[in-house]
């Protein structure tokens, strides 16, 4: 869907062929009732195909195919829709650009290496509030110690893949202004609590941190830039959130289109309706409206266009607020079966409630960007 | 042998009398929040409370109070709808067999009592009245969507005896269910209405599979069924050969009673307030997240207040307008509409705001899994009980007189297309 | 529509007729380029058949037909709405049910009397704020002069025929707490300044208040209790609102259903289309869905329910936000003319986007009704 | 006599130049606020913008910077179409004639270009250019709707000549037009496709009545054309006798390339930002009604910034695709239908967050009337240049594969039924 470069092709090609291959929907609902979904030895040989570097600079041990690995993780993450594939993608790559953009050279030798190779998979303990009420609140305080060190203290709500992932980014209060860490899972005072949800395949944990000491060298960027920075990481997840949408949308929608063709009443095929017709069709025209702007973004954001935030939140704003909508529609049409656990729709449908919902709504991305244009106007007026 | 009828008051007071001594209150909270993380508990859930309706059931029989507007022959009170609708008033606050109404009593009961023989009468309808006999509706089929009448599943004749083959789905409780009552094809060689039949025999019968279907939101307890080789004795057939059509009319009229205006549903009405999603729940979930005073989620909340309200001020005015013949019976299915819509938009707008919340959640926490997975199943109100894209078909053709559609179902049943999905 | 009983029947029957004999479109159609819409003679035939005493107890000189003068006065405000007719049919109901609750004998006798017999119109300085933001501000000041007489200043930014009426009921703020005053609208200090509008044939003025000195005896109930007031007068207001929205859309309806069965495009009615027969099957519930709640609101009102309030608020909430896409989705299926002045449509999509937005939008509403919710699940928490 | 061609770059710095000295700067306040509290004012604002258009044209013409793509004989440059493209970048920022493309040069010039005689093309291109002739399009009919093949004006052979008679609709500046290009049925015993002529004739030929249509808004720019006994020379006739429909192939094909694309058109794209009802309009207005800090309102701003941003991401990302053939040309169809429901959400936005301000309004206060009179005229985006219906048709049945819609319209046309409307 993603791809526009004959290298990005590429990509879509094996990454499109391993997926098939490794999460077939058989394999899918086997992992439904795992208490882990994460196979080590399929992550790294994503990592092989380039699925954990693609936001990291070349100088930083990372690459694009195409110059812009923002459109390239959305051509990725847009299979990992269409398959309802687990794997730390979104964690992972998020770790992996904070820091390749913040990080220190030790933290870029260190645990970014062990990302890029997929040896090690991340977890971002998201915490910024987009839009106002409903966001996740910080609660997380960072108390400077002896040479450098800090203690780290707090709960954070609602982490992907956490009890896989290696190294939790984490943005903190510190007495120089909010912070971000990066803590080892593995350090004294970290607990996991599993956590129930939507998604079949992806799993979550509560994290609680109790006084966990971290040495000097866990802060990732300067004291005081982590709203900010927490903000350009919620830009790049809106940019790979939104493609994976559109991937679980596409699959959603043309196996319905097929089911309309199959599907006859009252001797006629469903398809053949005009109110399905229509339906359809309004559909259709949303997934490409969401493809759309979903891309711009990308080109936007891989670009450091000034706007780039502006057409992150436009496009986290449409597709989650469209996303859900059609793959409801799709099982609206097709009745009584598009409820039931049997009929694999729903593996689609679960992926894009998440998606909408877990790291700010269509709601609050709108909000977001109304934000931007008002203060524009301030500015202008 | 007739006695003097008792009046409705003297009825009344005797049945308040009654209930207060034989009946256990209702449980507020039981019922609605139908969401299992465990598939498997969906069907004990199940099990338990049809135990506990059998029994309450029978508690009405022995206590003169069950089947108010049937004979007496068949185990009745021979009383007036007028008596019904008085003990159902009386009802309110106690608990009583509810999820046996429908399908036991309406419409199999009521299918019996105007065409089922003598015999079938005087060996069921004293049974159902007991709570003995659990019926089911084996009516649709996989291949069928909204057009009950295209069955597939197959009766031929075998001397004094059918043999019925094919698959029935959409169920509810088919596992615990004694009877069911069975629409089947027994001529194919005739247009696609003329050649139907209805039959009723044991769930226990020889042949008779009954499976679970697992729903989004860990529901089991609808049931799909393959009949293999069914063997039913020709005095279980309800209603003349190919004649099943006609059966039908009264079966889908007494169904649709549900909403209300059947003799013979003993029931308090909907358990009212705490539906799920209504305007209450989602201001609980506000002010569990800490968004109440979000003036966009005080609208959501008023939103899905509305719409509750919307749909009990139309249940009221449209059933009124229908009785008073200023509306068509063909006008329920405004009702029918406006309520899927209505509620498929409250799950949405309780996700909006418990949002994040509601995707992952803490284990066992009831609240916020039941909006997520409720969201998962939300098409199920425009679906369930016909969708709402037929009722649209009904309003316009028969509600606003608009041309009907084309159908390419007439001649031979036969020769009907079924697409390559019914292949 | 809205006529149960055999009395309201008869009242439905005598607005009727009287409303299309005096204003036909074409009548509707030459007021749209006057100053003035108020026919002094035509408004006090229109007294004499019912349509200003209804929400006044009998005892104050008023009566309904059915023993609930909401539902009756709902009855007359469809066909208004059916009609698209002028007339100070709202401000002075509205002013009038205020006098005849909590007005004094003297008001009662003298400026009740006049509004009831149709020699004199009220309006109505609606100030409250429905919902939060948004709505109108209150900007009027009394101030107490000597002898129980007041000075009232402030300006009322919008008041339906301030031009033709006698007396503007108007909340201001008081020493003793807010409090409604009966302002003559010929007093000196009284100024008015014509607005533009949607509505072909109702006009509105801002209404300025320069020192208007006004005797003892103008306040309407006592002082503090106009915010309370105000409300009721709402809800009152949100009744007839309603009915006036629902026969707008009845008419709006009605032409349509005919358009598409006498229209034809490419062989085939319009209306043997399934995408229209759905969509007007949707409409067509929308307005069962209107008038049932609208109804429901006047019953609770009308009987003094302790629920009228939020029957009288989710009645606004859904039939404000339901009204004018019902009348849109008409104009759309009428294609181009359907945006012509020609076609008569307009008349009713005018009357319901005002009614729908001029005294609280649907969202103010529905967030009346959610902080209704929310202070019942308050206090049973 | 053939010139070297001048490279794109050397063109448009001779261009940039030239348009420093020749065109006066864009007025970015104009044009965008059509609403006309009185409608008399509507037609003056128009025939004094077709007056200045028709300068500018001219004075384009002048300075050899008209018909970029058109012959030389025909008064045009003989460029390439990314010559075209250089100088609409170049006029950015500058005045143009922009009313005046649609209709006069797409697809008028273009059809002639294509399909005119070289009589035809030597009449009326040269003054096409030079802002002379301004064209209209006689194509839609009263009873027509979205059905262009239905229509029902005739022109009847007379020798050398044509009479036609009918009624033309939704034609824009039908009074300020010189030439029409216009749509007949010269044979009602054929399928109806095959019996219509494309014709031209002057807008002030006898016979032609050309009256205004007022909008809701107060714009009256479209017209109603009313032709009674209006002869046509024959050498003005456009293609074949009764292969008129083959003539609206390449007529439709240029007219919908007013998305982009045409190499004949000089316009500087869609004047940017200040849309009506696009995010920052909608913030104005909530920044005059004191309300901008409402989340609900910061929402609804966001919301249609949104609209217009995935608007304009869409028209790029499906003109891509067209372009390389991963969509085929009817894909088209999604952007108009995508940007005409999505320009309704924004007038509707708009309302929401004006309120009451929008319906009754101080005198001249230009910004609140517009959006109250234009959420009267809302319909019109899902409405003129193909209705969202016909676009919904033709995303299911050509892009999607799904089967067709019924049709009544076979045989002669004479005989298709046309309903009690048409009478």
């Amino acid at each position: 869907m993603f791809a526009t470069t004959p290298d990005q092709e590429l990509l879509e090609r094996t990454t499109a062929r391993f997926l098939e291959d490794r999460y077939p929907v058989s394999r899918l609902r086997e992992l439904a009732d795992r208490t882990s979904t994460f196979d080590p030895a399929v992550w790294r040989e994503g990592a092989a195909l380039g699925w954990t570097s693609l936001l990291v600079a070349e100088g930083a041990g990372g690459g694009s195919v195409s110059g812009n690995g923002v459109a390239d993780l959305q051509v990725v993450a847009s299979l990992f829709g269409l398959h309802a594939a687990p794997g730390p993608l979104l964690g992972t790559n998020v770790v992996a650009a904070a820091l390749a953009r913040w990080g220190t050279p030790e933290q870029q030798a260190g645990p970014l290496a062990a990302l890029l190779a997929g040896e090690a998979a991340g977890a971002w303990g998201h915490a910024t509030t987009v839009g106002a009420p409903g966001g996740r609140r910080r609660v997380v305080t960072a108390t400077p110690a002896a040479d450098g060190a800090v203690v780290l203290s707090g709960s954070v709500a609602t982490v992907e893949g956490a009890a896989e992932a290696t190294h939790l980014l984490v943005t903190a209060d510190a007495p120089g202004g909010p912070s971000q860490h990066l803590v080892p899972l593995d350090a004294a005072g970290v607990s996991l609590t599993a956590l129930r949800g939507v998604d079949l395949t992806r799993r979550y944990a509560r994290v609680d941190l109790h006084d966990v000491a971290l040495p000097a060298g866990s802060r990732v960027g300067a004291p005081g830039e982590a709203d900010e920075h927490d903000e350009q990481l919620v830009d790049l997840l809106a940019a790979v959130l939104t493609a994976e949408m559109v991937g679980a949308v596409q699959r959603a929608f043309t196996t319905t289109l097929e089911w309309t063709v199959d599907r006859y009443s009252f001797g006629r095929p469903l398809g053949s309706y005009q109110a399905i017709k229509h339906r359809l069709a309004d559909a259709r025209t949303q997934l490409e409206a969401s493809e759309a702007v979903a891309a711009r973004a990308a080109e936007a954001l891989g670009a450091g266009a000034p706007d780039g935030r502006a057409w992150a939140s436009a496009a986290m704003a449409h597709v989650a607020a469209r996303a859900p909508e059609i793959v409801q529609e799709c099982v609206q049409l097709h009745g009584g079966i598009g409820v039931t656990y049997e009929l694999d729709l729903h593996l689609y449908l679960r992926r894009v409630v998440v998606d909408s919902q877990l790291y700010g709504s269509a709601t609050d991305f709108a909000r977001r960007l109304g934000r931007l244009v008002a203060d524009d106007e301030g500015r202008a007026a | 042998m007739s006695d003097e009828q008792e009046s409705v008051e003297e009825f009344a007071a005797r049945a308040r009398t009654w209930l207060a001594a034989n009946m256990p209150p209702a449980d507020p909270t039981a019922g609605y929040f139908s969401f299992h993380e465990d598939p498997a508990d969906s069907q004990a859930h199940a099990d338990r409370r049809i135990a506990v309706c059998r029994d309450l059931q029978a508690r009405l029989f022995d206590g003169g109070f069950a089947g108010i507007c049937v004979p007496r022959q068949y185990g009745g009170q021979a009383l007036t709808p007028a008596h019904q609708a008085a003990f159902n008033r009386e009802l309110r606050g106690y608990d009583h067999p509810l999820e046996i109404q429908v399908s036991t009593f309406i419409p199999c009961m009521a299918v019996l009592l105007e065409l089922g023989t003598e015999d079938q009468k005087l060996r069921h309808i004293p049974k159902m009245l007991r709570g003995e006999e659990v019926w089911a509706q084996f009516l649709s089929e996989p291949s069928g969507g909204s057009d009950a009448a295209g069955a597939l599943t197959t009766a031929v004749r075998d001397g004094d005896q059918w043999v019925l083959n094919g698959s029935k789905i959409w169920t509810t409780g088919g596992w615990y269910s004694d009877w069911a009552m069975c629409l089947a094809r027994t001529n194919w060689d005739v247009e696609k209405h003329r050649g139907l039949t209805v039959f009723s025999f044991p769930v226990s019968a020889e042949g008779v599979d009954v499976q679970h279907i697992q729903l989004l939101n860990g529901s089991r307890e609808f049931c799909q069924e393959f009949l293999t080789d069914v063997v039913v004795d020709d005095r279980d057939r309800i209603g003349e050969v190919d004649e099943g059509w006609t059966v039908m009319g009264r079966w889908l009229y007494h169904e649709r009673t549900v909403a209300g205006g059947s003799p013979y549903v003993t029931t308090a009405g909907a358990k009212s307030a705490a539906l799920p999603n209504d305007g209450p729940a989602i201001a609980a979930l506000a002010r569990r997240g800490g968004n109440l005073d979000d003036p966009a989620v005080l609208e959501a909340v008023g939103e899905a207040r509305a719409l509750s309200m919307v749909s009990e001020a139309m249940v009221g005015s449209v059933s009124r307008k229908m009785a008073s013949g200023a509306l068509p019976q063909h006008a329920a299915a405004m009702l029918r509409l406006f309520s899927g819509t209505a509620t498929t938009r409250r799950t949405t707008l309780a996700l909006d705001v418990a949002g994040h919340e509601a995707v992952v959640w803490e284990p066992g926490d009831e609240q916020l899994a039941s909006v997520g997975l409720g969201y998962l199943v939300r098409q199920a109100a425009q679906i369930g009980g016909g969708t709402v894209e037929m009722a649209r078909n009904v309003i316009s053709e028969r509600l606003l007189g608009m041309p009907r559609e084309q159908r390419n179902d007439g001649g031979p049943f036969r020769d009907v297309p079924r697409g390559p999905a019914a292949g």
